[in-house]
């Protein structure tokens, strides 16, 4: 039996395992804990496969921020009625585990015929790599991204606001959760952002610059800034704010603007849409979008619409 | 010879981790489960980053390697010192 | 890398959250469900197709991260909504007689045009 | 200006506004968020002549030729849902004006929200790659349920989160229909590759994920609720537009991807269509709320626009494609005025109908005249629907199709003429106890202009029929 079958299997053994956890679960906190290491075994399987960009966004955002995200709801659901808040009824039943069965079945069966059926390499990709070189790009992933598709990118990112938006409906008012780590009011704590703070930002900036030619990119950096955001909520250093100013919207709408301009631009001067404006002008939407992505997860972590300076 | 080295520093890094994971899961109370966690993972992970370190060699790595190291060490602190705070005021 | 067995995986980790859609009342946990369905999708997508000269295609990786940052955008504002209708109705869950259109519930509809 | 400069203005000028508008302080948003809705009706104007000259409008961003690149792709089916759209926002904008002015709660989130909702339509209308199609499709889900989640009622937020969660269940499915597709074919353009290219499993994937967001029965259950409990103007555009931007996806993918087997998947499709008509009907009987009537029409009538993937020939393409201008203008009307019922009435429960008709005149006529083309009457829009689909039926001998399509407009006269008979031909005039102001004048007029527009388009359907029909092999191959 040789050793990357077995790696394999025992990456997906624990993912399984985790799945499982999360699933069955008896207390929703620890749901939640096995779900982000489930996110975290996900970004090794990407590793694994090949993926780079992938398990650096997987690890940053699906794993840390959506932990950060549930663990900030579930605190809000403790705060407002601890008894309600972990009371989860579940209807187990024979029919639903015979679904998931039979779905998980059907999965498999569609999956590994479409892998027997499948032998030429899919010709987008293959276009992609006869294109790369003239862009001077060397991150294929980043040049489907922000070029070739980045129309898809663009919407996205208006996703992306378009969930601020609705999370700002439906956020209550007037209730700004005070962080307990930061009422600890630990030296170490001051330390540990004062050294955590500007290492990220230097991550983030790494990331987007390298993004063009190795795993690396928007979504990383701005997570990896969102990251640091979350960091400083949680140390009381900054405070959710009822009022947004200008500037921060600013900053939120940054990223759809930058690339919208990276569609429209081209067009001033008769070209299609989104033609190739260059490593430069990319590189310009990329930070834009950093910035944007950077703000809209830590607003959503903190549930307000603006941010204050907790120091002073 | 580097590669006997580098298996060497694997090894242990391994015991260390999986020691201090026997230790999280055996342990009576919160303080002596983060002692064994903090203390035995914080070494285990130095040694393994050492043994990729020796069997990379380039400086550029083993800094890089150092700086993951620092940073696991930070965060392991600061974490280690919340929940035994935390754990102090649920007893009290 | 065997990607066979990255299939199965997958559609193990599909079934898992399913079953878990299907049972929970929790929204947070059909919240986690769906993201354990969503991350055995992506599974898919990138190990189905096949690789150019070794190298992984990266439409599918450019595709798979599109999903990650929408499924994490999906996410945090279903979340928020879950807060918000906790805070309404003091449970995390939709209720069956939430559904005001089922025949045989014409009582709980009436109740609550007598709120109004 | 270049077609191809009104296709991008069609998606950049309300993604445009939105950001103008949530960078903006809130008491000025709403007045932001007016010149794009103004402007849109312009560009459709511009795109309509040159769509009725050369029959459709191609857009390749940057240049890269599908499979590298995205495409965009007008046609006259896109153009009368685009037009659908237009129109029905600007008949609900009085509505939304009065209801979300500047310091009333959700207004502030309002117009941007209801600005993306708007991109993301125009962007599904003209997208066509089946990837672009799902960010689209996201768009549009999470601006609605935001939309709908504006109402703060218990009933609003869980049709929201029920939505949501099925949508993204919805939208998981066509992803894997999605990379299915990919991995055989190594390409995302809509019209893919040719017949057999695709296996069927991947086009029963993705039709599942889009009936879901259509709300196409059996998959329906978050459709009544989270009509029902929307604010006015968003109730409209919902009905009016959102489901049907699913169907058309489901209607081209279905026509560009022709699988094996398909006569029987059409078939079962069809009939399930059948199904969705005649229960769909009887729930909207049984209601008890007039805004859930209206609701459950359209799963009604959503299952009469399936029977185009049987029929399948030019006749049921034009009068399928033509129901959706019809169908779509009467819906938004009815949600219009049941809104206003509801802020005069208080409430929209069938037993304060009596005497509408002499409390709330216009309203009632809406309801009347919407009521025309949901059933079929000569002459409103719905009728020319049903008539080409029985000529097409009648064309292929299908006796069974003929059936159904003459049947649906009898069902719907069912829930209709409940309707209408408790409004207008009811004896008593029920006094009710609580009375609100009314809702200023143009908001009911806009609603009666609706639903005046969806009777006439019938009245000289031709030059939209001939368009279509040019359209057709476009479509339906």
């Amino acid at each position: 039996m040789n050793v990357g079958l077995l790696i394999d299997l025992l990456l997906g053994l624990i993912l399984v395992g985790l799945a499982v956890q999360v699933v069955l679960g008896r207390q929703l906190f620890r749901s939640i804990v096995f779900y982000v290491a489930f996110g975290l075994a996900m970004a090794l399987v990407w590793a694994r496969l090949g993926a780079v960009d992938l398990a650096l966004a997987d690890a940053a955002l699906g794993a840390g921020l959506t932990g950060a995200l549930m663990l900030a709801a579930f605190r809000r659901l403790i705060k407002l009625d601890p008894a309600q808040a972990v009371t989860s009824g579940s209807a187990h039943t024979a029919l639903a585990l015979l679904i998931a069965v039979l779905a998980a079945g059907m999965v498999a069966t569609i999956g590994l015929t479409a892998m027997a059926l499948e032998s030429q390499p899919g010709a987008a990709g293959v276009a992609v790599f006869e294109a790369l070189p003239a862009t001077g790009l060397g991150n294929p992933v980043t040049g489907v991204l922000l070029a070739w598709r980045g129309f898809d990118t663009l919407v996205e990112m208006v996703v992306l606001l378009t969930a601020f938006l609705g999370a700002r409906v439906v956020a209550d008012e007037g209730w700004a959760p005070r962080s307990t780590v930061a009422s600890f009011d630990l030296p170490l704590l001051r330390t540990l952002v004062a050294a955590i703070v500007p290492l990220a930002s230097l991550i983030a900036l790494y990331l987007l610059w390298i993004g063009s030619d190795q795993p690396g990119g928007a979504f990383q950096a701005g997570s990896v800034l969102a990251a640091a955001g979350v960091l400083l909520l949680l140390t009381g250093q900054l405070l959710p704010a009822p009022t947004s100013s200008a500037w921060l919207r600013l900053g939120l709408v940054l990223g759809v603007a930058g690339i919208g301009l990276l569609v429209l631009l081209p067009m001033l001067s008769g070209r299609p849409p989104l033609a190739w404006l260059g490593r430069g002008a990319l590189l310009l939407a990329e930070s834009m979008m950093m910035v944007s992505i950077g703000c809209t997860l830590t607003l959503m972590f903190a549930g307000a619409p603006g941010l204050k300076d907790g120091t002073r | 010879m580097v590669d006997l080295i580098a298996l060497l520093l694997l090894l242990s890094g391994c015991f260390f981790i999986f020691a201090g994971t026997v230790g999280m899961l055996r342990l009576p109370d919160v303080f002596c489960r983060l002692h064994a966690m903090t203390k035995a993972d914080n070494l285990g992970l130095l040694l393994i980053c050492m043994a990729l370190a020796v069997m990379d060699g380039r400086l550029r790595t083993t800094l890089l390697l150092l700086l993951i190291w620092l940073l696991a060490l930070l965060a392991s602190t600061v974490s280690a010192h919340l929940i035994a705070r935390h754990a102090r005021g649920q007893s009290q | 890398m065997n990607p066979a067995v990255y299939v199965l995986v997958a559609a193990a980790i599909f079934g898992i959250g399913l079953h878990g859609l299907l049972v929970a009342r929790h929204v947070m946990r059909k919240l986690l469900a769906l993201n354990l369905m969503l991350s055995a999708l992506f599974l898919l997508l990138i190990v189905v197709p096949a690789s150019i000269d070794g190298r992984p295609d990266p439409v599918p990786q450019a595709l798979v991260l599109t999903g990650i940052v929408i499924a994490v955008s999906t996410t945090a504002f279903a979340l928020a909504l879950m807060v918000r209708l906790f805070r309404r109705q003091g449970h995390a869950s939709i209720h069956p007689d939430l559904d005001p259109t089922l025949i045989g519930q014409r009582r709980a509809t009436k109740r609550k045009e007598g709120d109004r | 200006m270049s077609p191809t400069s009104a296709l991008i203005g069609l998606v950049f000028v309300p993604l445009a506004a939105m950001l103008i508008t949530f960078v903006a302080p809130p008491r000025w948003r709403r007045a932001l968020a007016l010149p794009a809705m103004l402007a849109w009706p312009l560009l459709l104007l511009m795109l309509s002549a040159e769509i009725a000259r050369s029959g459709a409008i191609g857009l390749v961003f940057g240049g890269w030729m599908p499979p590298l690149g995205i495409a965009w792709r007008l046609d006259a089916l896109g153009l009368i849902l685009l037009w659908v759209h237009a129109l029905v926002g600007l008949a609900a904008l009085p509505s939304a004006w009065h209801r979300f002015a500047p310091g009333t709660p959700g207004s502030g989130a309002f117009w941007p929200l209801w600005l993306a909702l708007g991109s993301g339509i125009n962007l599904a209308l003209l997208a066509a790659d089946l990837f672009n199609l799902y960010v689209a499709l996201e768009l549009i889900t999470l601006a609605a349920v935001a939309l709908i989640t504006i109402e703060d009622s218990i009933a609003a937020l869980g049709s929201a989160m029920r939505y949501l969660l099925l949508g993204v269940l919805g939208s998981l499915m066509y992803v894997l229909g999605v990379g299915l597709v990919y991995a055989e074919t190594g390409s995302l353009a809509l019209p893919g590759p040719g017949a057999g290219a695709v296996n069927a499993t991947a086009l029963v994937l993705m039709l599942i994920g889009l009936m879901v967001k259509a709300a196409i029965f059996p998959l329906h259950v978050w459709l009544p609720g989270a009509y029902s409990s929307a604010p006015g103007a968003v109730a409209a555009l919902l009905s009016a537009v959102v489901g049907k931007v699913a169907l058309v996806a489901i209607w081209r993918i279905w026509f560009a991807h022709p699988v094996p087997g398909a006569e029987t998947l059409a078939l079962l499709l069809g009939l399930l269509g059948a199904v969705a008509m005649f229960y769909g009907a009887l729930m909207a009987y049984l209601q008890t709320r007039l805004k859930l009537v209206i609701a459950w029409s359209s799963i009604s009538q959503f299952g009469l626009f399936l029977l185009l993937l049987p029929l399948a020939n030019t006749a049921a393409f034009q009068g399928a494609s033509f129901g959706l201008l019809g169908h779509g203008l009467a819906k938004a009307a009815l949600f219009l005025a049941a809104a206003n019922i509801v802020a005069v009435l208080g409430s929209d429960s069938i037993r304060h109908l009596p005497g509408l008709d002499r409390r709330m005149p216009i309203e009632a006529l809406t309801l009347a005249l919407a009521g025309v083309t949901l059933i079929g009457l000569p002459p409103s829009g719905g009728f020319t629907t049903k008539w080409m689909l029985l000529q097409s039926a009648w064309q292929q001998q299908g006796v069974l199709w003929l059936l159904l399509i003459a049947l649906s407009g009898l069902v719907s006269a069912a829930y209709v003429f409940r309707i209408l008979a408790l409004t207008c031909f009811h004896p008593v005039c029920r006094a009710v106890d609580r009375t609100h102001p009314r809702p200023p004048l143009s908001v009911s007029l806009s609603a009666l202009f609706l639903a005046l527009a969806s009777l006439l388009v019938g009245l000289y359907p031709q030059p939209v029929l001939e368009l279509l029909g040019r359209a057709a092999p476009g479509v339906i191959g």
